[in-house]
């Protein structure tokens, strides 16, 4: 779907900057904090510029509503959700089919990194709510949940995070914003454990050639590697944030 | 359909025992007397893509509400005013009690009190939100979102509510000559017309006694609580018996002292965020 | 929300009378039934004016659909539902908001009542239906339940009336219609069980004075009484039907 | 999807013989024969608010319908025709084994039932609802509410849908100029153009015997049911094999003979009721 | 409802022909194939000339989610589920009230045939979809599952088969398609045990007088025999065609 | 919400390490070495009624897609093009592990994956699809039917889409006085404009194997997957990552590299496809 760029908008300046002044390889200004809640076991927030995403996790845990568990490890249970303020016009709260993808993308990019064989027969519940929408938030929705998972003490083989490589008029760029997703010609969330060399998560939407496409691999694994020593540094300190050449 | 509800946490009678002797000598465990309510801290603007928005936090308690604003048509018994519609999610996140799914009935009872509130005393003044008589409309969608349930969502999704409509701008838009009206989302424009400030004050019985915003262990030892609507004026604007108790007559008259007491210090709370807004 | 009130619509007229005829602290005609279904192990109908509401209760029972039960007490089931055909404008019959917050409302009026300790493990399921809506519904049906309850044997504290006051005009009148209430500036819907003095439902929509709201208050409980002393008499005799000054 | 149900409720073996021994004798244990229907009482006019209602009793069984009317527009093929619409809620206080929820197959099956048999004559003239041709119609909505359920819902439901119909009158309207319909709900204008009377008669097989009007009892030991629809001249203008059983060319003739018997019973109780009304 | 006919349509010529050429008591040509699918315990394909409906059987079988069986015989569960694309303009493939219908009618004209009883405590599923929809898709899909059981070894009293019957400008004409069906004057479809002498599905939309329904059950059961001939030939070789003169 | 599957028919480890051990000698139980589809048969036109169709059969999955076009409007960020609707039922009959009821998570990830590998190359030419530009344009209903579910929806569903929107035909329709379009639904005119061909090709990682086509025996074993669209001039157009697995940057190239290869059997097959169709 090609949806027509308003009149003025400069998505890449002749100076090879970004319509909000970034560089290509710039991720936006990140703040990370965690232990925000009372009730959840483990929460975090997690800000990628305008995109915001909270994350609480509960468990292991017997499931209030009985279902099958598994005999051999935990079940994750993941939920990815907008409230229905974070986006320009009002997004209905009863799951999208979109939401229901995404649920999905983010549960199996932290399956292989928690260690749910040691807590067979229990439910890990993984919550996520996009506070506001500006671009990234399924990338964004992973970092918060690798948080939450560390915050309450899940135990993992990795931390996790995410980001979003763009093509933005033929240029690749990193952590592309609303504006840049729905103007460019190409978007590829990824997310990877960098500690242990794993793609979690990996979808592309729009035309790359072979090319293109590993050298914006490796712009996010790049990106995504910062983003988990961030992280690390959060879990720390409890809070942290940074932007332009502190990342 | 309601059901008893099967698992407020269930307290041990000794806990209840206790507690009440506390509450004989006029104090509680979080050293509150019965008749104030916790720390309250309220922050407007905190969802900028939002036409309003707020995060309140009473005690441990956390609400988010947001307001966004479309166009759309009037009701057709009332041409010459906007909407006003107000939903409440208790996300998972908040409680791990709350289960994903469509809003239960509390969620439901909760959205009604808040838009009672407002509605009955024409809080937003939705006569002011006509763009085109009968035709065009701005719709308000009040959009409560429980983040942290620590106890008496009511009073904390009211304040959050108020305050993200304090907080609203109506968007900037532009009449095409087909008639369509098209909204300008990065433009704020004017604030909405509040023609006065409610708040909900919810008490709680337990045992004999009365005690102004329960928190969330409260609440599982309470009988019953009355929610009431205050509005400026100290007029009674609403009410609510929530909770499988009963009240006496004179208990009844009792709360609402309470209420019109504590609701002052809600009003301050907002007053003071919207002035630190505009400082 | 203000709904313009028809031209030529008086509410209460020069001599202090309602748009009915009635005096402020009138009751409509009530008609009261019990045993009028066959299958239902209590069953009752209530008219106010032109509401009328009908009522069944089954059990204490073992809920077909298995669900957690109560180890202490009985379960209470409670569904308050519209017939399409009892408004204006056909109903939807799916439950609406309205329907679901007022099954917990009118629920939580009985739950005081009935001593449901006597009956662990098992549900107690009362189901109301309105049959025509003329304002009132909710405490008609709390009236009905009431009825319902006492004709299927189950033990209770004391029987539970309700009614709504208004505030028409700036004068307050008890059992407001629909037209009053549509027109008026509050509304009072009330439960209670006058043999031990406890209010059990209490709702206000709209605007009182403190002082207004004790009167208001004042009159409810005087109407229940009444409504209540009618019930033990239905329960006696079947039927009663009564209305101005027998009330 | 359609499950074999789990609970009629399972009648012993012996209580089948015992019955199969009566009707040998052409009697059944609550002293009918087997071809004539329960005691019927129709009242009409029973919800005022309503443009048409009745209230059925079959033996034990009673049915309410309420018909309702509203402005709406045609279907695109039929722009020249009002709408019908049937619905049918078993709402649980009419028997212990009614769940609260949307409607099941069983409620499904009967509107549906009710609403062929009305349509496939146009016992309800849709030509004469017409407002503005292709634009605005009215619209008839039948409302079949079950409140208890003691056998044979499907000629019960019948007969309250046809005498509410018979009851009903179209709403007085006025015509603004900008084209748009305003109903007045209080004022009754014209009676529904009905051009014949539809009835259905239900025949329950038990072993070899075929019964009319089989009561709840009949019901659970009954093999199968045909439901046959009649119109005053006697034609067959509907018919549904209901349940998980089969009939042989013979026993369906004979269920025919049996309704078409059987309706002149109650067209009576029709005819009763409206002149009741008018008298 | 009265759909008007289209223009220079001609239901039956002065020959006594019907639109499409066929006598009055001609069947379209029929196809019929078992054994389509690998997954499925039984399948088959039932092609009653545009009408093509497909059929798979699962079970007896333990269900993925429980749910109450029957003590005493096998429960079957019947789906008649409609693609989106069978019909004119596309389906919601939500089901209707009218495939909803459809399944309980189609579910009970196969409880008389399955010998349940040899089953107790298990699921026989009967998934049936609607490929192409051009009239008599009820009474085919009844044909198609009859294969099908048969196909998966469930051991059944009889065969079944189905056919419609319609009266088209006052003329009784066998397996009408959608064309006689619209803008005929009734429609019976019909299903039938012949070996055992049962009718199991019988169902009238529209108005037949008593002559007339005794003769279009005759000429229904006359066909269907016709049917479940031809079933019984595909069940030995697999796949079998006939038209015109040779049914 | 997602929930870890419960019961992808476990495995043995057994047969893991047996197949593990079979895939080191480049060969796979089913004969085929690791880069090699299973057999391809397309038949297009399979359902008359619809305008297009296709069924695929690769190896012993099959899938049907039907395009039904309609007249509709455009979305109001795009009034200059026509609308393409993805849909995908797992029905009941393909598999012992579907259930009747809504498309759940698997369906809807691929009818989203078909979806965007089609949309983001502008498979389908939108904008040849106004018929008056703002107000009425086609809308394209591609529904994807599973009949047998043996592994590989993926790629069995992009075929069958992409061969029944290659099969498609607009229909004739009529534009009357009042503006209103009427579709002849018998009579097919122009063909849809194609710009590309695309197809996906699913490699699965079966411990450090990658492997292309996977049946259901080697999906039940495999670690993750990689679902990869590719069109006619070899470019990347789409890509998702499904299971519960991860992949190192090295064997996400190299799956690259597979998808590349086995798209040209694809291609060939959809070609001979609609050549036979021609011929």
């Amino acid at each position: 779907m090609v949806v027509k760029k308003p009149e003025g908008l400069v998505l890449i300046t002749p100076e090879g900057l970004r319509h909000d002044g970034r560089r290509p390889d710039e991720l936006r200004p990140i703040k990370m904090e965690v232990g925000i809640f009372k009730n959840a076991d483990g929460s975090a927030m997690v800000e990628y510029g305008k995109t915001r995403v909270i994350a609480a996790v509960y468990g292991p845990r017997e499931p209030i509503q009985k279902f099958p568990l598994l005999p051999d490890k935990a079940t994750l249970r993941v939920r990815y959700h907008m409230a229905p303020f974070s986006t320009e016009e009002r997004k209905n709260p009863a799951p999208s089919r979109r939401e229901i993808e995404l649920s999905k993308v983010i549960r199996e990019a932290l399956e292989p990194i928690v260690l749910t064989e040691e807590y067979p027969r229990t439910v890990i519940d993984i919550f996520l709510e996009v506070i506001q929408a500006d671009g990234g938030t399924r990338t964004a929705a992973v970092t918060a949940a690798s948080l939450a998972l560390a915050d309450a003490g899940v135990p993992m083989r990795a931390l996790v995070g995410g980001v979003a490589v763009g093509k933005v008029d033929g240029v690749l760029v990193v952590d592309i914003d609303e504006t840049e997703d729905m103007y460019g010609e190409a978007d590829l969330p990824v997310a990877a454990a960098p500690d242990i060399g794993l793609v979690t998560l990996l979808q592309l939407n729009g035309v790359m050639t072979r090319e293109e496409f590993s050298r914006a691999l490796d712009m996010a694994l790049t990106a995504i590697s910062k983003i988990v020593e961030m992280e690390k540094r959060t879990l720390r300190s409890g809070y942290v944030e940074a932007g332009g050449s502190e990342l | 359909m309601s059901i008893s509800p099967f698992r407020p946490p269930i307290t041990p009678l000794i806990v209840k025992e206790n507690y009440l002797a506390m509450l004989g000598k006029g104090v509680r465990p979080d050293n509150r007397d019965l008749k104030t309510p916790r720390l309250i801290e309220i922050k407007t603007g905190v969802v900028e893509k939002a036409e309003g928005s707020a995060l309140v936090k009473l005690g441990d308690t956390q609400v988010m509400a947001g307001v966004k604003i479309d166009v759309g048509a009037p009701f057709k018994d009332t041409p010459d005013q906007g909407v006003l519609m107000v939903h409440a999610e208790f996300v998972p996140l908040a409680s791990p009690l709350f289960e994903p799914g469509p809003p239960d009935e509390n969620a439901i009872e909760l959205a009604r009190i808040v838009d009672r509130s407002l509605r009955e005393v024409n809080a937003v003044d939705l006569g002011s939100l006509v763009i085109r008589k009968g035709e065009k409309v701005w719709t308000l969608w009040v959009d409560i979102y429980v983040l942290d349930h620590n106890g008496n969502l009511y009073d904390a999704s009211m304040l959050a509510s108020m305050a993200a409509l304090l907080d609203a701008r109506l968007p900037d838009f532009e009449e095409l000559e087909t008639g369509e009206i098209v909204v300008k989302r990065g433009v704020r424009g004017e604030p909405l017309k509040i023609t006065t400030k409610v708040v909900t004050v919810t008490i709680a019985k337990i045992g004999r006694y009365l005690i102004v915003d329960p928190n969330l262990e409260e609440e599982s030892i309470a009988d019953v609580k009355l929610v009431v609507a205050v509005d400026e004026k100290g007029r009674i604007v609403g009410m609510q018996k929530s909770g499988a108790g009963g009240l006496t007559h004179a208990e009844i008259e009792a709360a609402l002292d309470l209420a019109r007491e504590a609701s002052t210090v809600y009003f301050k709370a907002l007053e003071e965020a919207i002035a630190g807004r505009r400082g």
